[in-house]
């Protein structure tokens, strides 16, 4: 009864006695799923365009924001670093295609998602030989980016929003309105679309399949570099960042592999909702730490009602 | 003839494989097991910097120890016990006087197959508190203070030496949830029923050090009066922004010595003003001792410190420099008992517990305001040194407390028990003779 | 060349079924154990042995756990770690609530534990496919880590949250814990490991190695000639599951002696993945030769500086191991996608018609 | 040692009680549809035991919907179909399989990995017993069972002539050997009712004759029930002794080959669509 | 009792006695349903008796032919030895005969039973079996598409079998009478009838009593020392004497394992993983390995071809010698043992001749390297010459004295003689009664002193081995008088890899000249090897370099030609390389790739008349069949090319003599 109890009324009560408190955990949320939606639009682009299951879209950001970091410790102005990342981010995507993509296309799923996490190691190898392995802080300011904090006080308690929260907010909006725009009118967008449902009608368009790889990439390089900055912002910048990826992976399944749409809802929805089971029911129940699974498990549950996803197609299954 | 290149491929591989480590000799081999790689290497290089630079500037000042140079190699684990273990097995293989693990995990791992190799593990600083007890832990060492000695420290630190004061308080531990993290729990949790206060533990996962809004929401509801960090890597920065972000009052924020950490605060700067950490070291990059440092290792561009970050003048590194005079006092201690300058494991284990890093020592090195000064024994393997609160200004740490020293009578019975569970797990295990 | 297989014909199903069909396999077989049972406890250091013999071994029977699941039975999964983490907490469970268990009885039985999660992971599999399915193992993987650190049951208690492994005794010598030589842990892991590949061997040529095959590589057909797909997936899930445990117990009483929660993240998942995949999906040798790329490579490749003398810190090794070990697997993903096991079927293959090349 | 060398006949081995010529099935009023659309309505036949039964039809007839009826991968929304006297409506494609129906597809659908023989022997799991114990231990009983069932799988071989692709993967086979194959799955069923989807689409004429010959051979000599769905019109006129022509998911005709010839409504339905 | 202890006279009798020494021992496999079906000896007893049984209810007596029409199978194996059994006549056939060959055979033979293979062949039989006015019953092997056929005359092998078996069950005794007729029987009944197939007019059955087919057989296993250890493997027709003894006859008598290929076209698998220690093939399955070695060598590794090349150098210097024990300096022994290692083991294991004790080969001439190419790898490859009539051997060679021009000296109880006008002539053990219900032809072929004439011209060399040098009636005489064999001098042309087919003329001419047609797979690669570019065989055919390099060839032949006495005065004075390939199509080339020499000479008249008139070019029109049917005419300029001549150290004007 007292732990029916526990779960059902009391993490309820709590909310509705710190309202203050329930919108910052749900804006602490909402920021993260912002960021994991993000890192999973990465996931959905390259997913779409070639069937790739990337797993070093996580490491993509960490080597895109030690990169931006990097290049201003060797003194390069803040706003250049900015475009010799997204240089490097290109050249980057252009080696992959060729070194990696090129040789393996046909494979099975399987050994293009291991090659990705070939990928992965020997990015983290190559940013620590280049970079090193310690913690970066991230050049905000520099960027010109807000540091400062807004303190609403609605309830009568109080909710503290910070400005690079905000700013990462409006700009991964920004990203995703442009990327649709992008996806939608372009010729080049087009075809990426198109080719997530056929590859002979988006070579119809005219662009050659490896040009649209690369430039896939890019756009997932270009995604990994704001994700870098915003999330480095947050907490430094280091190898760690990487198991944040991972965090990609639940939202990814619980939007639906092929969907832009699917990937931001489930961000959102997975960072809110797990900040708010942690805090609610996590941390006075189960000991905490319960964000390491939630959004696993969460995945998990939905998949079996819905095994496409919450955005993905429907299977239909002929013999 | 694609399959011949991968034949060749192959047979290279194994080529290598099998060929044998080439030995180096008549050197003190005294390895470290470090990690500048990983999420961890943040705070784990500048430490392993200096341990590194002190036996290097021996090696060039007094050519080593008693004649002999020193082989400090390092062995990379990034701060995975898989790997740790792996190096203890190479390291041990080359013949190493001395484990230094340098990870509570390894440290648990190693710990009594070092006891079954007989040799000594040295964990300045870290490592299990009860390998104070010298007559069950006869191999494994960790002065000049140990975690509980230090949460003991922190306690009385924030209660200004009146743990009674801290009746119905509320005191958050925020830890790294690691065998790390979680050592000083039990004492705390003793201390919390004897001195009726109310202890929160949050422990933050590998995976969360970075993004730690959960643990802070949390701090944020309970609202506790003091929120003592045991945090390591990453996760102080971590832990430092997040409390700047939920407007946390510094001045309730206490760490143990490892978020004595500059960069750390660096991050935030300003507002981080107040901050404290317990640090049984402290900076002082005029004295004698850091001076030959630069002189011999720094100027002569044989270090690997990043010097436009101000690592020279860090915590940190300076830690890294002191946790190597211990060791190489016990070298020292070895040699004059062993009569020869070529000493082998028990031998340095002899010096260890010979160690006596009193103050007329310290000042002959030094390093007289650096460190307290402590000793050690056979029974007395940590050597409780005492330790300082130390403050963020904005900008560097200042000390704020005179030497504070460990309340031995909660601590003591708490590792003797400790240390007989151990030995009763581990059975059948060797003791160390105190006697004579 | 020296696979020479005139004459080596067979009169009666039986010789067909034979272990090894052609003689020089067995021979060559014959030739390893020898060297594994007898040339290596007589020549190997302890370093040896436990940073390049226990763990080859112990990965490669970890692999081959997973590769049973993935490999045969075509499910993907992401969660070796942490059922390896079953297998050893439960073992440890064993060990510490019955001290008079014969460990290797321990071990065997603590297999059951993995393969009961793995069945209760598994079943999503009914539903769910591919890519999604990953997420059913991704969950068990993040969530069962998460069980070890919280539940405190699970380590006794124990200040640190570790798992310790005490001295246990078979047969007079010490197996487990810091006093068990390296030398005894090994032939525990060797015969331990050598008893499980062949049932494994067994498992996956006869009707249920068929039947998982069968749902790998069209699960609808496999269905529709009568094969339940429940209890096709299932069974694989809990075979593999069970081999996995058993892999997660030797992995910490006979190599590491200790262990934490975060010892069965999900690193030691991809690590036991990329074993399966390099060596060879749907195979048993792939096990083995990628256990010896994934686990010894590193080891030799941070001996080779030293041994040239190089002046290269350790951490840049280690850097340059983990973008070599990067490059590899894309390097062997590409030359060789099914992995060094079609590798060497390759090799053999050339030698049998030597000196013809097709 | 082996006591039966050459080629014994095979023996059909669904000893099911059921005379020649006698009720095996009767579908009865069945209808299914995907959504809104409607991919059978009310249909009606019976095969009798023994007989090729053919259906036949234009594009979109609904000829393979009605073998996933019948197999059980399908469930109808009306309608019973009874099977060797036992009535059902739903049922799992492998109960349908341990009741007898065996089929192919009309896109092979084979386990591309394993080779001919695997594939064959995983037709006859279901009527393999031994459990995992024995199966781990191999010798012994596991053995002895993988053997008995391996003399019955190579008789099919040797009965559909692809021993020299006995160890092949299936993958790498053309596609008429790859039809063979599938049915050697089927058969490896012994099934009493074997369904053939489009046994011939995509054959050439030569492979034709021989899929022609394998299917009379597998009703003559196994006794075993056929029913086939089959777009080459002069193939089912040959093999089949009854033929139900659909169009639009509904029956139209049913009935001997000449009887449905000469139907005008089949008439007109396959002039209705070019082929 | 005395015979108790006198060798079998029959082979049934055989049966019997492997039975009882070998009855473990394995005496039958077939591959079958994937692995090697294996019988022994008492098993196979068990299995030819319930068939006899079987056969004599159904009413098979004694002198009974029975009609065996198959491929290698065991039970048609056994079928043969059954009707022995019950003192009937086995009368196998080629089972690729044609309908009315067949129906030839079985009516002449008057088979009152024919054990068949499959429906193909019951279905053949059924085509004519208003003619077959004896045939009491047929047998088949396979019962495939045979369920609906009308039953009464048709029977399932096994369930004959049956009714053998059901007839022990019945009459406890039956085994023991069906023995006992075995043992009563005598070794002067006809053993087998072997129907020559006819190039010449009809088929002859060629009737062979059971003690001197026995006899010839029981030599010849001594001389090869064959033993219940050795296996073959029966892949030559059943119908062909060859098969008959090589496999059969020598396999009751020594006891070996006989095996039966998958199919016609698994030969080569099985072969390889039989590994059999007794072999026999034709030149051309030999030329055939060779020539896929050589192709294959081609696309192996660098690294391989050297090891290659530099092996079968040591063994063609050192391998023959060693092969023979004869002595060889040590480090070449080294080196032949590591070419063992690497290359001769390998190879000999991929083409399945690992264990080969004895092989032969015979039918043609066999070219001398491709003969020293498998000897010195280490196969024991030996000659030997043979005919229906002499059951088999005529001449053979022993280990250790073998050469590849010559077929060997009489084999063991053989009695050879060259008749004045050229004709080996001979009397052996295993000597033929006579044919069957053609007592003329049978004294056409006999002298009348008991010889049989062989109809092939030949002659004894100097170390007493016999050479044949062609067919009797096709050898002629120069001008000059001196002896012209055009099949000698063609096969001589035809060991050269680059020439595929050579017409000789002389006869009655000043000299001998050849045709030549090129192997276009040889020398199309030599082509391209030295980047000769053509479009069409007639243009590689007339290529300058091409002439130069077969003008070397016929000078190797001439110099060869020189050194032999009987053939010196026949050398190729003039030759040319025809401008298309020799076709069946064209009614040139027999069905069974035979040259037809006096349909060339006629078709070609014009280029015979260039090579002896002395002109260097000639232009030719000729009409071609294609493949699709339709005819079309080909014209060329064929160029005519002198070739050298050697002095011959002692011309011969006469053959024998």
């Amino acid at each position: 009864m007292e732990s029916l109890h526990s779960i059902l009324i009391a993490p309820f009560a709590d909310m509705a006695a710190a309202p203050d408190f329930l919108i910052q955990v749900v804006w602490e949320g909402l920021v993260s799923g912002v960021l994991y939606a993000l890192i999973a639009l990465g996931f959905v682009l390259i997913y779409k365009s070639s069937r790739i299951f990337n797993f070093a879209q996580g490491i993509m950001v960490v080597f895109a924001a030690l990169t931006l970091v990097g290049l201003y410790q060797m003194g390069v102005p803040a706003l250049l670093a900015v475009i010799l990342t997204l240089g490097v981010m290109f050249v980057l995507a252009v080696t992959i295609e060729r070194v990696v993509l090129r040789p393996l296309v046909n494979q099975p799923d399987i050994i293009l998602f291991m090659a990705t996490i070939g990928i992965t190691l020997f990015l983290i190898g190559l940013g620590e030989t280049i970079f090193g392995g310690e913690n970066k802080r991230m050049i905000t300011s520099e960027l010109y980016i807000p540091t400062g904090s807004w303190m609403l006080e609605p309830f009568g308690g109080f909710v503290s929003i910070e400005q690079r929260d905000v700013t990462a907010v409006v700009g991964a909006v920004a990203l995703v309105v442009l990327l649709l725009i992008f996806l939608n009118k372009s010729r080049m967008g087009r075809a990426i679309r198109a080719l997530g449902d056929d590859h002979q009608a988006a070579l119809s368009v005219g662009i050659s399949l490896s040009t649209i790889w690369v430039i896939v990439w890019f756009i997932a390089g270009i995604i990994a570099l704001a994700t870098g900055i915003a999330w480095g912002a947050r907490a430094g910048v280091s190898f760690a960042l990487e198991v944040i990826a991972l965090k990609a992976l639940p939202v990814l399944m619980l939007g639906g592999l092929e969907s832009v749409t699917g990937a931001i809802v489930a961000g959102l929805a997975i960072g809110i909702l797990e900040k708010v089971f942690e805090i609610y029911w996590g941390q006075p129940l189960l000991g905490g730490n319960t964000e390491a699974w939630f959004a696993y498990i969460l995945a998990l549950l939905v998949l079996l009602v819905r095994p496409q996803g919450l955005f993905g197609e429907k299977i239909i299954e002929r013999v | 003839m694609r399959l011949n290149h991968k034949t060749a491929l192959m047979a290279g591989i194994f080529a290598v494989g099998f060929a044998a480590p080439a030995m180096a000799q008549d050197t003190l081999k005294l390895p470290n097991m470090s990690y500048r790689t990983g999420p961890f290497a943040a705070t784990g290089t500048p430490h392993m910097n200096g341990q590194l630079d002190y036996m290097t500037m021996l090696n060039e000042r007094d050519g080593g120890i008693g004649g002999v140079r020193i082989a400090f190699e390092e062995c990379e684990t990034g701060y995975n016990t898989e790997k740790g273990v792996e190096c203890y097995e190479k390291l041990k293989s080359e013949g190493a006087l001395v484990t230094q693990p340098w990870s509570t995990g390894i440290t648990l791992q190693v710990l009594p197959r070092a006891a079954v190799d007989e040799i000594p593990m040295y964990a300045p600083g870290y490592g299990f508190s009860a390998m104070q007890d010298g007559q069950t832990f006869k191999w494994a060492f960790n002065p000049p203070t140990s975690y509980w000695d230090g949460a003991s420290m922190i306690m009385l630190g924030i209660s200004d030496g009146d743990l009674d004061s801290l009746n119905g308080k509320k005191i958050a531990f925020l830890h790294l949830d690691h065998p790390y993290g979680k050592e000083p729990l039990p004492l705390l949790e003793v201390m919390a029923e004897t001195h009726g206060f109310e202890l929160l533990p949050i422990p933050v996962g590998l995976t969360e050090m970075q993004n730690q809004s959960a643990q802070w929401l949390q701090i944020r509801r309970e609202r506790p009066d003091f929120v003592v960090m045991w945090g390591w890597g990453a996760m102080n920065a971590g832990a430092i922004t997040e409390a700047v972000k939920t407007r946390y009052p510094m001045e309730q924020f206490v760490s143990v010595w490892w978020g004595a950490h500059e960069p750390d605060l660096a991050l935030v700067g300003e507002q981080g003003k107040g901050y404290r950490a317990l640090s049984w070291n402290f900076v002082d990059s005029e004295s004698k001792l850091m001076q030959d440092v630069k002189t011999h290792v720094v100027d002569a561009g044989k270090s690997q410190l990043n010097q436009s970050a101000g690592e020279f003048d860090s915590t940190a590194y300076q830690r890294g420099i002191l946790m190597s005079v211990i060791l190489a006092e016990a070298v020292e201690a070895a040699q004059a008992e062993a009569g020869t300058p070529m000493i082998d494991q028990e031998q340095l284990r002899k010096g260890l517990e010979n160690v006596n890093l009193d103050e007329a020592r310290l000042a002959e090195l030094g390093a007289e305001e650096m460190m307290a000064p402590f000793a050690m024994s056979c029974s007395n393997h940590t050597g409780h040194a005492s330790a300082w609160m130390v403050e963020w200004d904005g900008a560097k740490f200042v000390k704020v407390s005179d030497l504070i020293t460990a309340d031995r009578a909660v601590i003591d019975p708490l590792v003797e028990k400790a240390a007989a569970d151990y030995a009763a797990a581990n059975q059948p295990w060797d003791m160390n003779d105190c006697a004579e | 060349m020296f696979y020479r297989i005139a004459g080596q014909y067979k009169t009666s199903y039986k010789a067909d079924y034979a272990l090894f069909p052609v003689r020089q396999d067995a021979i060559l077989l014959a030739i390893i154990l020898l060297v594994a049972f007898v040339v290596f406890p007589l020549t190997a250091s302890d370093f040896t042995f436990r940073a390049l013999l226990i763990p080859v071994l112990i990965y490669a029977l970890a692999a081959l756990g997973l590769n049973i699941l993935t490999g045969y039975a075509g499910q993907l999964s992401l969660g070796t770690g942490a059922f390896m983490g079953v297998g050893a907490y439960a073992c440890y469970k064993l060990v510490t609530i019955f001290p008079e268990m014969n460990v290797l009885v321990a071990i065997a039985l603590s297999g059951f534990f993995s393969a009961m999660v793995g069945v209760a992971f598994g079943l999503p599999s009914l539903r769910i496919k591919g890519f999604y399915l990953a997420i059913a193992t991704l969950a068990a993987q993040f969530f069962l880590v998460w069980l070890f650190q919280k539940w405190a049951w699970l380590y006794n208690y124990n200040a640190s949250g570790a798992i310790q492994v005490p001295n246990t005794q078979m047969f007079g010598v010490t197996v487990t814990g810091a006093r068990a030589s390296a030398l005894s842990q090994y032939f525990v892991v060797l015969s331990i490991v050598c008893v499980v590949t062949f049932f494994a061997i067994n498992i996956t040529r006869g009707r249920i190695g068929r039947t998982w095959k069968a749902v790998r590589d069209m699960d609808i057909a496999a269905e529709l000639v009568g094969i339940n797909l429940m209890k096709a997936k299932l069974s694989a899930f809990f075979v593999s599951s069970y081999i996995v445990g058993i892999a997660g117990a030797m992995f910490v009483f006979l190599w590491r002696g200790a262990a934490e929660a975060d010892l069965f993240d999900i690193q030691l998942s991809f690590r036991v993945l990329f074993i399966a995949i390099i060596g060879g999906l749907g195979s048993i040798l792939g096990n083995y030769l990628g256990a010896l790329l994934i686990v010894a490579l590193p080891v030799i490749i941070g001996t080779v500086p030293a041994m040239f003398g190089l002046p290269i810190s350790s951490a840049m090794v280690e850097h340059l191991n983990t973008m070599i070990i990067g490059a590899l697997i894309i390097g062997f993903l590409i030359v060789e996608p099914h992995g060094l096991a079609r590798f060497w079927a390759m090799i053999r293959e050339k030698l049998i018609i030597w000196p013809f090349p097709h | 040692m082996n006591a039966h060398p050459g080629n014994d006949l095979i023996v059909a081995p669904d000893d099911d009680g059921i005379a020649k010529g006698a009720l095996l099935m009767d579908v009865k009023n069945v209808s299914l549809a995907f959504g809104g659309v409607k991919a059978i309505t009310d249909i009606s036949f019976d095969v009798r035991k023994g007989e090729i039964r053919a259906i036949i039809g234009p594009n979109g007839a609904g000829k393979t919907s009605m073998l996933n009826v019948i197999n059980g991968f399908y469930t109808p929304q009306t309608g019973t179909i009874t099977f060797r006297g036992h009535a059902r409506r739903a049922m799992k494609p492998h109960h349908a399989v341990r009741q007898g129906i065996a089929r192919t597809f009309q896109n092979v659908a084979l386990f591309k990995g394993m080779s001919t023989l695997d594939n064959i022997m995983a037709g006859r799991s279901v009527l393999m017993k031994r459990n995992i114990v024995w199966q781990m231990l191999w010798h012994g009983p596991a053995l002895a069972e993988e053997i008995e069932h391996r003399e019955k799988v190579e008789e099919i071989i040797d009965f559909l002539e692809i021993e020299h692709i006995r160890h092949t993967p299936v993958g790498k086979l053309p596609y008429g050997l790859q039809k063979r194959v599938e049915l050697g799955r089927a058969l490896a069923m012994e099934p009493s009712l074997l369904l053939l989807d489009e046994p011939m689409a995509g054959m050439n004429l030569e492979e034709k004759e021989d899929m022609s010959r394998f299917i009379l051979d597998v009703n003559q000599q196994r006794g075993t029930t056929i029913a086939l769905i089959e777009h080459d019109m002069g193939v089912v006129m040959d093999l089949s002794d009854r033929v139900v022509v659909l169009d639009y998911g509904k029956k139209i005709a049913d009935g001997p080959p000449d009887q449905v010839k000469a139907d005008q409504a089949v008439i007109d339905a396959y002039l209705g669509v070019s082929h | 009792m005395a015979e108790a202890h006198a060798l079998p006279d029959t082979f049934p009798k055989y049966l019997l006695r492997n039975a009882e020494l070998f009855g473990s021992q394995w005496a039958m496999r077939h591959k079958d349903r994937g692995i090697w079906q294996s019988w022994t000896w008492s098993q196979q007893q068990g299995e030819i008796r319930d068939f006899a049984i079987g056969l004599a209810e159904l009413g098979c007596r004694h002198g009974d032919k029975v009609a065996i029409i198959g491929a290698n199978r065991p039970r048609l194996y056994w079928a043969v030895c059954a009707v022995q059994s019950l003192g009937g006549i086995p009368v196998p056939v080629y089972a690729d005969a044609v309908a009315e060959e067949l129906s030839y055979v079985l009516s002449h033979a008057g088979v009152r039973f024919a054990v068949v293979q499959d429906q193909e062949q019951v279905d053949k039989l059924g085509s004519f079996a208003d003619k077959l006015t004896d045939l009491v019953a047929m047998i088949y092997d396979e019962p495939r598409g045979l369920a609906d056929y009308d039953l009464s005359a048709l029977h399932d092998f096994a369930d004959v079998q049956k009714m053998g078996r059901s007839a022990q069950e019945e009459d406890a005794g039956r085994a023991k009478a069906w023995e006992d007729g075995i043992r009563s029987a005598s070794g002067d009944d006809i053993s087998i009838m072997l129907y020559t197939s006819g190039t010449t007019g009809r088929s002859k059955g060629v009737m062979l009593k059971a003690k001197n087919a026995v006899k010839a057989a029981q030599d010849t296993v001594a001389f090869d020392r064959l033993t219940e250890k050795d296996s073959v493997l029966a892949y030559l027709p059943l119908a062909w004497v060859g098969d008959h003894y090589l496999n059969y006859a020598q396999g009751y008598v020594s006891g070996f394992t006989m095996a039966c290929p998958e199919s016609g076209q698994t030969v080569a698998q099985d072969l390889r993983e039989l590994a059999p220690t007794f072999y026999f093939a034709p030149p051309r399955v030999f030329e055939g390995l060779l020539t896929s070695v050589t192709i294959r060598m081609e696309d192996a590794s660098r690294l391989k071809r050297w090891l290659y090349r530099y092996f079968i150098e040591v063994a063609r210097k050192h391998g023959e010698a060693i092969l023979e024990g004869r002595n060889v300096p040590l480090g070449a022994r080294l080196s032949y043992a590591f070419g063992n290692l690497f290359i001769y083991g390998p190879l000999k294991n991929v083409l399945g001749l690992s264990n080969i004790r004895v092989a032969y080969t015979a039918g043609e001439a066999i070219g001398s390297d491709l003969f020293s190419y498998f000897r010195s790898l280490g196969v024991n490859l030996k000659q030997l010459y043979g005919q229906t009539e002499a059951f088999l051997y005529v001449t053979c060679q022993k280990d250790g004295e073998v050469r590849s021009d010559t077929v060997g000296p009489p084999a063991p109880n053989v009695d050879i003689r060259i008749s004045d006008d050229g004709e080996v002539q001979f009397r052996s053990p295993g000597m033929f009664s006579g044919y069957y219900l053609e007592d003329e032809k049978t004294a056409e072929t006999m002298t009348p002193d008991g010889y049989v004439k062989t109809g092939d011209a030949g002659f004894f060399d100097t170390d007493g081995q016999l050479k044949i040098i062609d067919r009797a009636k096709d050898v002629g005489k120069l001008a000059s008088g001196a002896l012209f064999a055009p099949k000698y001098l063609e096969n001589m042309l035809k060991f050269f890899p680059n020439i595929k087919e050579a017409v000789a003329y002389g006869d009655g001419h000043e000299h001998a000249a050849a045709f030549i047609n090129i192997d276009l797979q040889a020398v199309g690669n030599w082509a391209e090897r030295n980047n000769i570019a053509y479009a069409s065989y007639q243009e590689l055919a007339g290529h300058p370099l091409v002439y130069e390099m077969i003008a070397a060839n016929v000078e190797e032949t001439n110099r060869r030609l020189s050194k032999e006495p009987m053939m010196a005065a026949a050398q190729i004075r003039r030759f040319l390389i025809l401008h298309k390939e020799l076709d069946a199509d064209d009614g040139e080339l027999t069905r069974t790739q035979k040259v037809r020499r006096s349909y060339v000479a006629e078709r070609y008249a014009p280029l015979i008349e260039a090579l002896y008139d002395g002109s260097s070019e000639k232009f030719v029109e000729t009409e071609v069949t294609y493949e699709d049917g339709r005819k079309g005419k080909i014209r060329a300029t064929v160029k005519i090319a002198d070739a050298p001549v050697f002095g011959a150290a002692d011309p011969v004007r006469e053959a024998a003599e």
